[in-house]
């Protein structure tokens, strides 16, 4: 099979885990106006309970249910307790606040488990390569863009279809009007900010057989995140799929036509992006 | 009484706007709220509503005391407020606009509001953005209709309306009283006013100076001139 | 009442279209200089989107508008405000937390930005806009909150700054878009007089819903409806039309007499 | 014009030396202070959140480095080279970044830091890549005939001050000035300031360049002050240090930016020796700043000495911004 | 006794290589403790956590100089950090001795102050690719991945050199970010390529990000992967055995190493902290002997009378007979290919490798571009 096809494939595998990445921090501060700077660190800390999780003898999937909930709830925790109270304050605030998150979480984790990185081996069922002609690929790659796939659309349900969504993007307006018609504006936030770290927690837990865990990682993936986010138009869902997308694929094509320009391809695409539509592709006004 | 304001007072920073106001209103009773600029008017609706902190006194709503509670729990008990400056949602639709304060137990459903306001059910798709001055301040009442109110709040609704649009809603305004809804309505058109209103109370520098029913208001020339100054319109 | 015969603003064909919704469609005006010219008509009508059409806050799908001679279509707000353009907003847009003097200050240097653009000179002296500035606030009675800031002041008290913003500007052309919306009936009366004294040495475009005040105090009246103008002529004219009382006035329950 | 700051400026300056020890620190707080205020011009007076000063600190850093060592150009002439540069990249980015407002302007900045510092990584023919430009030298400077040698710690700083605090005095002006009211009123209610007359475009472009400026010159003593123009002074985390130390500083005037830069120099020096976790420290108290500091340090100070004199201070009023 | 002598270590405790920062300073802390004193003259050290940015490492280089008037420093993970502090040593006239890749540090960049332990490019792929190629002559088709840095750079044309002069297909390369960590796109392509042998010359996490995902895409099955710059023990620790097994790692140190001073570095480690010693830590040990030896040989403290006496030193080192080459500075010393074994094979947790082959190779002088003034 051609290579261009096999990196094209490759790169909607990558493409789907950016847009995972992508996708929380869009919701947070697309629909809270929210800069989340620690959304990387609750990836991090994904791919880090997954490797506890089998450490102490649970199986991978265990941590992929587990490991959203557990980081959600603390994500709805933090909420409550910081972030809740520097809504009011301008965006350097948010800024501050979630750095100094991020800080925290990162050196914890390597309070917890050490400053090297660790090993997570896929789970069995889906160890090894599924080979068509000469079309190899991990079959653990191909689960990851099939369930990302399924995550993507009750997403997109939540968000766009349900009053729940309405309703976050209402309070990213006013939450002073929001809680005149009768609504708990802070529950929302709290809600939304809790499923946005889900979110990242699930790409952490799926990113770690690929990556391992390794207490940096948040910080690269919240640059990628970024990229993805100002390419697709930030607050916008679809922005985040078609942003990661684009990304995972240049990317791979790259590193068959141009491997040294590869990351600058993606720095290009986002300038020309940036430059003929301000919004980034889907971003709304 | 349905509402009744004890002796409320509210701060804005330092700046001491409501001084004492006490008001009350009863069952399908329709009160307008009247002063000068600047008087306290809007303040104080946002003090019943739970914007503004009201300090001291007490609000006792259908015999619950909410003066301090989170406004969107006293929006839960039914107090419902249509601020100054209508606070349409950009980013929805005028339908989600109108769905968001969506009341299952509301006796004003979406059909009922655009059947009241026949240009929402046309700009149903545009966003809160794209609509013109009037038609925002129809998606609010039509808005605040659905959210059931059980005493209505509205700050200056015929603002900046075409006078045929404010016939339109000051025919509602006496729908919504007909059925029963007791309204606190503040409002700078006297000919509004005097039409629709059972009782006028009237604040200057935080504190209620006045308070008459309609016909007697409507007779005392004396106190417009004093309080609302109308002898200098032309 | 100035008797000129060639308009200082002239808009001919204005189309505004937002998305697939037009709401302009080909709108044509002509204001003379030194009158008042209110354009009223129902909500939605396109008397703000005219508004912003005209003082170049949003640019026109089609159409060409003259200022004074110069074709200015092309031009940015803030460009058109150096032609002598000055506006005020039907929902108020002030420096809130700027003191009043300091937003008048800003309105009147507007129209030599050039200067604004100095890192170095303070706002003081001829940069200071002193009597302008002064004129204004005692024009507007708004001496007395003259150093709180704007956000702070009552609605109407903040209305009122809203057209000194425009008066600052010292412009050919004002356009006041419902000056008196949320104001108190007391203070009707006075910016009644006070849009009426404009008229004396600006050209005043003015959008009201208040028809005591069109009725009185207006050279020329155009009556918008569904973004075209249904008619144009001096205010008996306007009141008597039969098109106009179905589509607008009513039977003017609201004329804002206490 | 409200001089007590510069007063407060010179203060800092003269203090430093008698308390400290290090002169290599002491000049770091300084440069620092330089990119603060720089970034609160923006931040402050602007409204323009720029989570892209790093790129002018770093690019000054290589100015200077390539003028002085393969052009070796006389050292003041490197500096204003420098100065050039980082005015040149604002207005580069700001030509785009500034088409966009709140979040979407933070990103933008932010994506831009990312480019950049993926730019000097792929030249090293230029920036030296990851080894970053060796040998930058501290030549001496002539001033009427005879040189003046800056090869000791102390006498940089004495070099350093002097420019700090000619910078600190422009910066002051500039807010004080027309151009710092009308940026006020732009970071007030843009729309307002185009309909009365003000291209906000060109404002903030201004405003952007002159803070482009003053950082590169900072970038610039940087590279002077360690001898080498490394990667890391163009990377993300250049960027975010600089608008932490502003935004610990507080936004209400630019000698807040002088607190807060040394504030955090100092105590990042100083939590290191503790603990080899410290970014965790560093992390709570940026959390513990943004919860109940959210006037910044100065802010602080000035709660607290208005109690000493028994008074109480409404919120953030004109005063106290310019 | 005097009054004390101050050595720093200079290493990123905090940011990306905090692990070896971790490491080195319980390495140098285990030279300090075994003198105790030198030329009756107690010693001590403080670590300086460089934050893995260059200008912070010179900034506190030069407060301890000034401070403590420390002139001698061990340290510099990272290439950056110790260039850009064999500058400053070089300034105060100091000593500094590293185990960073660069081979500037020994080559154009080289000084007077500086010293490196470590094998340079040349050596690392000289020990590791030459010896794998003669152990295996049908395996023809080389895949490459590099990163695109000068120290990347170094290992490449390495390793063209000897496929050139032994007749190997280089089947391509694929040259990627200091930052990258998603290398399916570069293995897509390798793997179109069809290699016998994947050769990977990234370090640190990203050798090991490359390794786990060649090793899903199923390398392993019908290619061997060579690591030719791997940081050794804290790799496999952090890798697993079972990845590791089969694959082959190019190493600067082994903890199994049979010489008289790494049996004595292992027992102390042993007995100090419980652990074997890895490349930082042993890294760090052995760069502060070697300053204490000098001045030992030389008699005194100075300085320039203990790099005088460092240059063309031989000593008996972790890696056996060890020499300081006058010339540039560099030690000459082996690296070692080893090779991952499996789980079941380790005698101890460990025990993760078996040495292949063991060797010295050094670019001649005259090639290092070193010009000492
Ligand atoms: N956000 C605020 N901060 C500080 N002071 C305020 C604020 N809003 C209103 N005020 C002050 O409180 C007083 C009452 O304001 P309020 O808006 O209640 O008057 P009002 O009766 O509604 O006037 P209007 O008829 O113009 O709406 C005014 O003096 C106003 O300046
Ligand atoms: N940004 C926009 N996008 C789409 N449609 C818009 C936009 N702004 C206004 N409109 C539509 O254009 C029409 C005219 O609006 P405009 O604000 O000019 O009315 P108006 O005459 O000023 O009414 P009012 O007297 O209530 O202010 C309205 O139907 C409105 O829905
Ligand atoms: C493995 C490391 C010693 C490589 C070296 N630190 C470098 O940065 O190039
Ligand atoms: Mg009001
Ligand atoms: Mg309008």
């Amino acid at each position: 099979m051609n290579v261009y096809l096999l990196q094209v494939i490759n790169g909607i595998g990558i493409g789907m885990l950016y847009f995972l990445l992508a996708v929380g921090l869009s919701i947070v501060f697309g629909l809270l106006r929210f800069v989340n700077f620690a959304h990387g660190a609750f990836y991090a800390l994904g791919a880090y309970l997954c490797f506890q999780a089998l450490q102490l003898g649970m199986n991978f999937w265990v941590a992929l249910v587990f490991a959203p909930i557990i980081i959600g709830a603390l994500a709805w925790l933090t909420e409550k307790v910081m972030l809740r109270h520097v809504y009011a304050q301008p965006h350097e605030f948010h800024i501050l606040v979630t750095v100094g998150l991020a800080l925290a979480i990162q050196e914890l984790i390597i309070v917890g488990w050490g400053p090297l990185g660790v090993d997570v081996p896929p789970p069995d069922a889906l160890q090894g390569v599924v080979m068509w002609g000469d079309f190899i690929y991990p079959k653990y790659r191909l689960f990851v863009i099939g369930f990302t796939g399924l995550l993507a659309i009750g997403l997109w349900w939540l968000l766009e279809g349900t009053r729940l969504g309405s309703a976050v993007r209402a309070g990213s307006e006013s939450t002073e009007m929001v809680s005149l018609l009768g609504i708990n504006v802070f529950r929302l936030f709290s809600l939304m900010f809790a499923l946005g770290a889900a979110t990242a927690a699930i790409a952490g837990v799926l990113a770690a057989p690929i990556r391992g865990a390794e207490p940096f990682m948040g910080v690269e993936a919240l640059g990628v995140a970024f990229i993805v986010v100002v390419v697709g138009g930030m607050g916008s869902f679809t922005g985040a799929l078609v942003g990661g997308l684009l990304v995972g694929v240049v990317q791979s094509l790259m590193s068959t036509l141009w491997p040294e320009g590869a990351r600058l391809m993606i720095y290009v695409a986002m300038a020309a992006v940036l430059l003929l539509r301000p919004h980034g592709l889907l971003g709304r006004g | 009484m349905m509402l009744d304001v004890q002796e409320i007072h509210g701060y804005y920073g330092k700046s001491h706007v409501l001084q004492g106001v006490s008001l009350a209103i009863g069952e399908g009773e329709l009160v307008t709220l009247l002063g000068r600029n600047g008087a306290g008017k809007s303040t104080t609706l946002k003090a019943i509503a739970g914007v503004v902190q009201p300090r001291g006194g007490r609000i006792v709503f259908r015999g619950k005391n909410v003066a301090g509670m989170a406004p969107h729990r006293i929006a839960a008990e039914g107090l419902c407020l249509v601020p100054e400056h209508r606070g349409i949602f950009k980013l929805l639709t005028v339908e989600e606009n109108l769905k968001l304060a969506a009341r299952r137990d509301s006796p004003w459903q979406l059909q009922d509001i655009y059947r009241i306001f026949p240009r929402l059910r046309e700009r149903r798709g545009n966003g809160g953005a794209q609509l013109s001055g009037g038609e925002q301040q129809m998606l609010a009442i039509g808005r605040a209709m659905m959210n059931h109110p059980r005493l209505l709040m509205l700050d200056e609704p015929v603002e900046g309306l075409a006078p045929v649009i404010v016939e339109e809603i000051v025919a509602q305004l006496k729908v919504i009283k007909a059925a029963g809804v007791p309204i606190l309505l503040v409002e700078q058109n006297l000919e509004v006013c005097t039409q629709l209103a059972d009782r006028h109370v009237i604040i200057e520098q935080g504190r209620v100076v006045y308070t008459g029913d309609n016909d007697a208001f409507r007779a005392d020339e004396a106190v417009k001139d004093r309080y609302l100054g109308v002898g200098l319109a032309a | 009442m100035n008797t000129a015969t060639t308009p200082i603003l002239e808009a001919t064909g204005i189309v505004k279209q937002y998305g697939k919704f037009m709401a302009l469609g080909g709108v044509d005006l002509r204001v003379m200089p030194g009158t008042i010219h209110s354009v009223i008509g129902p909500n939605g009508a396109g008397k703000t989107t005219l508004f912003h059409m005209l003082t170049g806050t949003k640019e026109v799908s089609a159409g060409r508008i003259v200022f004074d001679g110069k074709d200015v279509t092309g031009e940015a707000d803030y460009q058109r405000v150096q032609r002598g353009i000055a506006r005020s907003f039907q929902v108020t847009s002030l420096f809130p937390s700027l003191p009043v003097r300091e937003n008048l200050r800003l309105a009147a240097l507007g129209t030599s930005p050039r200067k604004a653009m100095s890192g170095w000179r303070l706002p003081v002296g001829e940069l200071a806009c002193g009597e302008v500035v002064d004129q204004v606030l005692e024009r507007l009675e708004l001496g007395r909150v003259a150093d709180s800031a704007a956000g702070v002041l009552s609605h109407g008290q903040q209305r009122r700054l809203e057209v000194g913003m425009a008066l600052a500007a010292r412009p050919r052309a004002i356009f006041l878009d419902e000056p008196t919306s949320g104001m108190g009936v007391d203070d009707l009366g006075a910016m009644k007089r006070l849009i009426r004294g404009l008229a004396a040495d600006h050209t005043v475009v003015l959008i009201e819903h208040n028809m005591d005040i069109v009725m009185d105090i207006s050279d020329t009246v155009t009556v918008m409806q569904q973004g075209k103008v249904l008619m144009e002529g001096p205010p008996a004219a306007v009141r008597g039309d039969p098109r106009v009382r179905a589509a607008y006035l009513g039977n003017m329950i609201t004329g804002g007499k206490g | 014009m409200r001089y007590r700051f510069w007063w407060l400026a010179l203060g800092v300056t003269l203090l430093l030396p008698l308390t400290m020890r290090s002169g290599t620190l002491a000049t770091e707080v300084l440069i620092y202070a330089m990119a603060a205020m720089a970034c609160n011009l923006l931040l402050g007076y602007t409204g323009l959140l720029s989570f892209g000063q790093g790129i002018f600190f770093g690019l000054g850093s290589y100015a200077v480095g390539l003028a002085l060592t393969r052009a070796s150009l006389p050292m003041p002439l490197a500096l204003l080279l420098a100065i050039a540069i980082g005015a040149a990249a604002a207005a580069l980015v700001g030509w785009f970044a500034i088409r966009q407002r709140g979040t979407y302007f933070v990103m933008l900045t932010l994506a831009f830091a990312q480019m950049f510092y993926f730019l000097a990584y792929t030249a090293p023919g230029i920036t030296g890549g990851d080894n970053g430009l060796l040998d930058i030298p501290r030549p001496p400077l002539s001033v009427a005939g005879h040189a003046l040698v800056l090869a000791s710690p102390w006498q940089f700083y004495g070099f350093v001050a002097v420019l700090f605090l000619a910078v600190f005095l422009a910066v002051l002006r500039v807010t004080e000035s027309v151009l710092g009211r009308t940026l006020l009123a732009i970071r007030d209610n843009e729309e307002r300031a185009l309909a009365v007359g003000y291209n906000v475009k060109a404002f903030k472009l201004l405003a952007f360049m002159v803070s482009g400026a003053v950082t590169g010159l900072a970038g610039a003593l940087h590279a002077m002050l360690t001898g080498i123009a490394p990667l890391t002074n163009i990377d993300y985390h250049a960027s975010e240090m600089i608008l932490v130390m502003t935004v610990i500083g507080g936004t209400g005037n630019i000698f807040a930016s002088v607190l807060g830069a040394a504030f955090y120099v100092l105590l990042a020096d100083w939590l290191s020796t503790l603990w080899p976790r410290w970014l965790m420290l560093l992390g709570f108290l940026l959390i513990a700043v943004s919860l109940f500091m959210q006037r910044g340090l100065w802010g602080l100070g000035a709660t607290l000495w208005d109690r000493l004199r028994g008074l109480r201070r409404a919120p953030v009023t004109q005063e106290e911004r310019a | 006794a005097g009054e004390a002598l101050e050595f720093g270590c200079p290493v990123p405790m905090s940011g990306a290589f905090a692990a070896n920062g971790k490491f080195a300073d319980l390495g140098m802390r285990l030279a300090i403790d075994q003198y105790g004193q030198v030329l009756g003259r107690p010693l001590r050290y403080s670590v300086l956590d460089t934050e893995g940015k260059p200008a912070t490492a010179v900034r506190k280089v030069q407060e301890l100089a000034q401070q403590k008037a420390a002139r001698y420093f061990a340290g510099g993970i990272l290439s950056s950090e110790s260039l850009a502090m064999g500058k400053e040593a070089e300034k105060f006239g100091g000593v500094f001795v590293t185990t960073a890749g660069a081979d500037e540090i020994t080559g154009k960049d080289c000084n007077r102050a500086t010293f490196r332990w470590s094998v340079p490019t040349f050596g690392a792929i000289e020990r590791t690719v030459r010896p794998l190629i003669e152990s295996m002559p049908k395996a023809k088709r080389w895949y490459t991945i590099t990163p695109q840095y000068v120290f990347g750079d170094g290992l490449l044309s390495a390793a063209k050199a000897i496929f050139k002069e032994k007749g190997i297909e280089h089947v391509g390369n694929s040259y990627h970010a200091l930052t990258e960590k998603e290398f399916s796109g570069y293995l897509t392509n390798a793997l179109a390529a069809k290699p016998d042998v994947l050769l990977i010359l990234n370090f640190g996490s990203q050798s090991a990000d490359t390794l786990r995902q060649a090793v899903s895409f199923g390398m392993k099955k019908n290619t061997t992967i060579l690591l030719a710059w791997a940081s050794g023990l804290e790799q496999f620790e952090s890798l697993g055995a079972d990845l590791c097994e089969g694959v082959y790692f190019g190493a600067q140190y082994w903890h199994g190493v049979d010489t008289p001073l790494n049996r004595d570095l292992v027992k102390r480690t042993q007995a100090k902290f419980k652990a074997n010693p890895n490349y930082s830590l042993a890294g760090s040990y052995i760069c502060t002997k070697i300053m204490v030896d000098g001045m030992i040989k030389a008699g005194s403290a100075d300085p320039k009378a203990v790099v005088a006496a460092l240059e063309g030193m031989k000593y008996e080192g972790l890696t056996g007979p060890e020499e300081i080459r006058a010339a540039d500075h560099q030690v000459l010393k082996n690296y070692y290919l080893l090779k991952g074994k499996a789980k079941s094979r380790m005698k101890d947790k460990d025990d993760y490798a078996e040495i292949v082959s063991v060797g010295k190779a050094f670019l001649p002088v005259e090639q290092t571009q070193c010009k000492m003034a």
